[in-house]
């Protein structure tokens, strides 16, 4: 079923508190909080996007997720869709890459790490992006590049801003230079984009490293954390070996981030899209 | 005499000692053994010629980072006359992994940019091995933009294991610094000459490989991630590297049969130390070729042909298609 | 009650406690005190308004300084609706004396920067002492630019006493991100209006202060140099600050009398801590008359405009007739 | 006598290797260096342009002594000429702003601490400005401000590269306000000349510092520094002051400013007519 059917199936639903709910598969009515290890209330769990009702942890959120979250219900079209990867390189390490593709299919009923699509935020409507990590760390391949270069184009068409939401590991190495120019080409659509004079708004994920945080990711207007997400272009496994020393506490989190000048405001979950809708209001001109 | 012999070179090695020996014992008055040496030199060629037309990607990836291969700064003094090297990001500090300046190519002023390591240890420490921090790839984004002010050619050099993994290259956005270089190259309106001349790491390599022709030294390595990383990662074992470099397609070779790069410059049999100022010769008539095909173009041409260039690359097929052929 | 006493208040704050002496034995039910407590008020107040309505120019400053005088945060919260908060610069660090953000002014959507002094010891050290770093005058920049991409009116608060003197300061080029901002700002093609609340010292009050209106607060300053850094100069005697500030002409009333800045927002007597709402009124009036003014402006006209507003500043005269003058 | 006389007198007379001895007022034929203390042939020292050939110290140079480095025999025309400044604030400290205007003119023959025109260097034509420390520490007032901002108006409309030579305590006290809003009408005046495609060289000399580091100076395309200037925006001694601690050595400096990216390269003067005049021709489009 295409996504756009998944949503549109909520257009006549109860909108407001509930629509989560939706989302659940109630397979237990408690589960423990995976930060704090405190016993919650799986649908309070879920009301509250996986945010634990006890520490604040954010737990990770799927692509459909989001769209559920950020988006207004109903109002969700998915666009640069009917493409899937090729296997350029043919490349085999315990699994074939064509293997892998498929397994993370199978295991997220998506087609690929984001989906792109045009849709509503408390009524604006907006071009928007999102990653999921549970399909191959959220890399970007020659699919991802493409799905969001043409996203880009068509918002620099449509003059739409764009919302971004992120969470991946970088590159996609199984397509080896094909995966490191998607960067090039992306962050090309961004300027693009952004030489229409529209408003791009990033909201950086647990976690966002690599070759996407160092291209479009980071080239927005505005940037958003979520809290503690994991945010740096090496991970911190690498820098540590290469340092050969303990890395500081806190490091490459989202309030280091904060700190030093890369992200522009840390929002909790619950109020992500109330204030991503008040940074598109400034951001868009009005009609007058 | 080379001060540097790769494992895979060995054998090659042994055999001239031994001829070294014979000549020093033909020169010491021993008799009848010319022949020998005439056939010893007979067969150590073979087997360069031999293992260096074979080179597996991981061989190529070793002599990619030969300590001996020539680097930036030596291809701007063989092929450039009148190099003025400008330094600063005018933000936080001089990188020296990063270098830059103005320079005459065959005469047409253009600006070069390039990452830099070190001839030795001392260098490679003040170059910190050719890694940048945020302050290099800002440096190089400064240089750029005042080459797209003043209508220069600009001529990036990609010779980096990779933009630096510490804690203050992340404290001050090496991510950020890196996507910005992507999305700026992208919209200058001078032509672009990139020139992979070793290691082209990563997101490191790429924040000066937006260009409009790309060109790869035959040995050279262009990669998304390194062997050791790929290898650590798929295999969770370093010793795996050459496995990886097989399956990334790192060569250059590859590239060019992928079409993800222009031309490849061949090497002297051995790799570009043997004989840096053919190197350099081969090279410069590529880059003054290069040059001169886009120098005719107006800002607008480059801009949009620079665009349609990465907005090509991709591998995917339409999913119908996909399902069919699956069937 | 009031937590701090400027010295040429302390004529007041006596009398005020005998008042205070008086009003307790009042109560405790001593009589016959009714009239002397009415002539004391009415001293004091003849006292106050005499202090007050004769401030030199070294009291301005120190009424400037106060460390009960509201903020620019506290201005935003009393003038603005919907702030949302932006910080860093993408490049080193978010400076927490300098803020800014998006906010709404009676409806107009606009872009609020301004440096920010703490409200005591604990947020003046976080906030250092509203001295900005390059990185604080590289995140004003940032936003100002997002403001012009977004044709949003940027208002700025000026209260510092100067950019940071420190040597991470100048490492970082704290002279080139002052001028960065002088240069940019001129160039923008929204309405920037500038506001003095407190303090406006050199350099690092002006890289806020390009603008199209300048506004001050009746007993904000803004300087050269700071009167003790003069005076220091040119009398050797950090003590002479009072002279210095008198020569500097560094008063409200006095900059508006040169033609220097547009209006001068009255304070209530003893500055805007004594009734911040009543000033934060005040002051919205004139931005939203300002804010309006210039809004009707094309961009071109805006930026002609600012250029011109600069450019007509300078004292001289034409050599000829200073030579005639002086004959 | 006006600049350009002085200049225009030397226009027949031999030029190159004699052109220093004009400067020279032959008071000693030997003279001690000021950094090493050895004795030099005074000779020698001027005509190095004031390096002394012992230790290579870079001894203060005047206006008319850049003019003369810098700028080809008979080319140069002072503009921006024929005003004065006020006395906006009737100024008095120990001495009044006229009298030290005055005792200003007297000791260096220059009407002001700026000096304007037009000129060649090694042939090229040129908008040139260069400033004397020793007119009042080579501050910035209304007359420096308003001639620098004329320069760079008149190179954008010639669409001519500007070269300037600073030295400066930075803004003049004695001006105010005045003095202060001059950082912002020459950082604008730069910027219009930028926006022609020109290109602008500054040139740091000791010590640049304050009001004019932190406008016009710090603004060109291309930053030169003479050997070992003090280049900063805070004098050094109010930094320690503030501080309360020792400022590391060479703090400040002009090698200290090439390390941390806040010029370009480090010239010394013997090569500075040179090198600026190959700048100029890499920035300098040529007439197809
Ligand atoms: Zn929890
Ligand atoms: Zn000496």
């Amino acid at each position: 079923m295409p996504i756009s059917e998944w949503f549109g199936k909520n257009k006549n639903d109860n909108n407001g508190e509930g629509r989560a709910e939706k989302l659940v598969i109630p397979d237990g009515v408690w589960l423990k909080c995976d930060s704090c290890g405190e016993v919650v209330f799986h649908r309070e769990f879920e009301r509250r996007f996986k945010v634990c009702p006890k520490c604040g942890f954010h737990a990770p959120l799927g692509a459909l997720e989001r769209i559920a979250h950020l988006i207004d219900l109903g109002t969700f079209n998915e666009i640069a869709t009917g493409i899937v990867s090729c296997d350029p390189l043919d490349f085999r390490a315990n699994k074939s890459y064509t293997e892998v593709v498929e397994a993370a299919r199978a295991k997220t009923g998506l087609a690929e790490a984001v989906v792109c699509g045009s849709g509503e935020i408390d009524g604006r409507p907006v071009a928007f992006l999102v990653m999921d990590f549970s399909f191959i760390g959220g890399s970007m391949g020659s699919v991802v590049g493409e799905k969001v270069t043409e996203l880009f184009e068509w918002a620099a068409d449509m003059r739409r801003p764009v919302v971004s939401v992120c969470a991946s590991g970088g590159a996609r190495m199984q397509e080896g230079m094909y995966s490191l120019i998607q960067m090039a080409k992306t962050s090309a659509a961004v300027g693009r984009h952004a030489s229409t004079g529209c408003s791009y708004i990033s909201l950086l994920c647990h976690p966002t490293t690599g070759g996407v945080l160092a291209s479009f990711a980071s080239l927005a207007d505005i940037i958003v954390a979520e809290p503690k997400a994991l945010i740096g272009f090496t991970g911190p496994r690498v820098i540590e070996q290469t340092m050969k020393q303990k890395l500081p506490k806190g490091f490459q989190t989202a309030e280091f981030m904060l700190e030093h000048g890369q992200v522009d405001m840390i929002v909790p979950r619950a109020d992500q899209k109330e204030t991503i809708g008040r940074l598109i209001d400034y951001t868009t001109r009005d009609v007058g | 005499m080379r001060k540097f012999i790769l494992d895979f070179e060995r054998p090659v090695a042994e055999l001239e000692e031994k001829l070294e020996e014979l000549k020093q014992l033909s020169s010491a008055g021993q008799p009848d053994i010319a022949a020998e040496i005439g056939y010893l030199e007979a067969q150590i060629e073979k087997l360069r010629v031999h293992i260096y037309s074979n080179l597996t990607p991981w061989q190529r990836v070793q002599i990619a980072r030969h300590p001996d291969r020539p680097r930036t700064l030596d291809y701007i003094e063989a092929i450039f006359t009148d190099f003025i090297e400008l330094k600063g990001d005018r933000l936080f500090a001089d990188d020296p992994a990063m270098i830059g300046g103005f320079a005459r190519l065959d005469h047409v002023k253009a600006m070069v940019v390039g990452t830099q390591k070190g001839r030795n240890t001392k260098e490679n420490v003040m170059r910190n091995f050719g890694m940048p921090h945020p302050e290099g790839y800002r440096k190089a984004l400064r240089l750029m933009t005042l080459a797209d002010k003043n209508a220069l050619p600009i001529i990036s050099f990609i010779d980096t294991l990779g933009a630096y993994p510490g804690i203050g290259a992340e404290e001050r956005g090496q991510a950020a610094a890196i996507a910005t270089n992507l999305m700026t190259m992208a919209k200058l309106s001078v032509p672009i000459i990139a020139v992979n001349i070793g290691e082209g790491g990563s997101g490191g390599a790429l924040a000066l490989g937006v260009a409009d022709t790309v060109l790869m030294l035959e040995n050279s390595y262009y990669s998304v991630i390194s062997p050791e990383g790929c290898a650590s990662i798929l295999w969770r074992d370093n010793a795996k590297a050459p496995t990886a470099a097989e399956e990334l397609g790192l060569t250059a070779d590859k590239l060019l049969e992928h079409g993800l790069v222009d031309t490849v410059i061949k090497e002297p049999l051995g790799g570009a130390h043997r004989a840096p100022a053919l190197v350099a010769r081969d090279l410069k008539k590529a880059l003054v070729a290069a040059v001169r095909r886009h120098l005719t173009k107006t800002p607008g041409e480059l801009v949009e042909g620079r665009y349609a260039r990465m907005r090509a690359v991709g591998s995917f097929e339409s999913a119908e298609e996909a399902a069919e052929a699956s069937e």
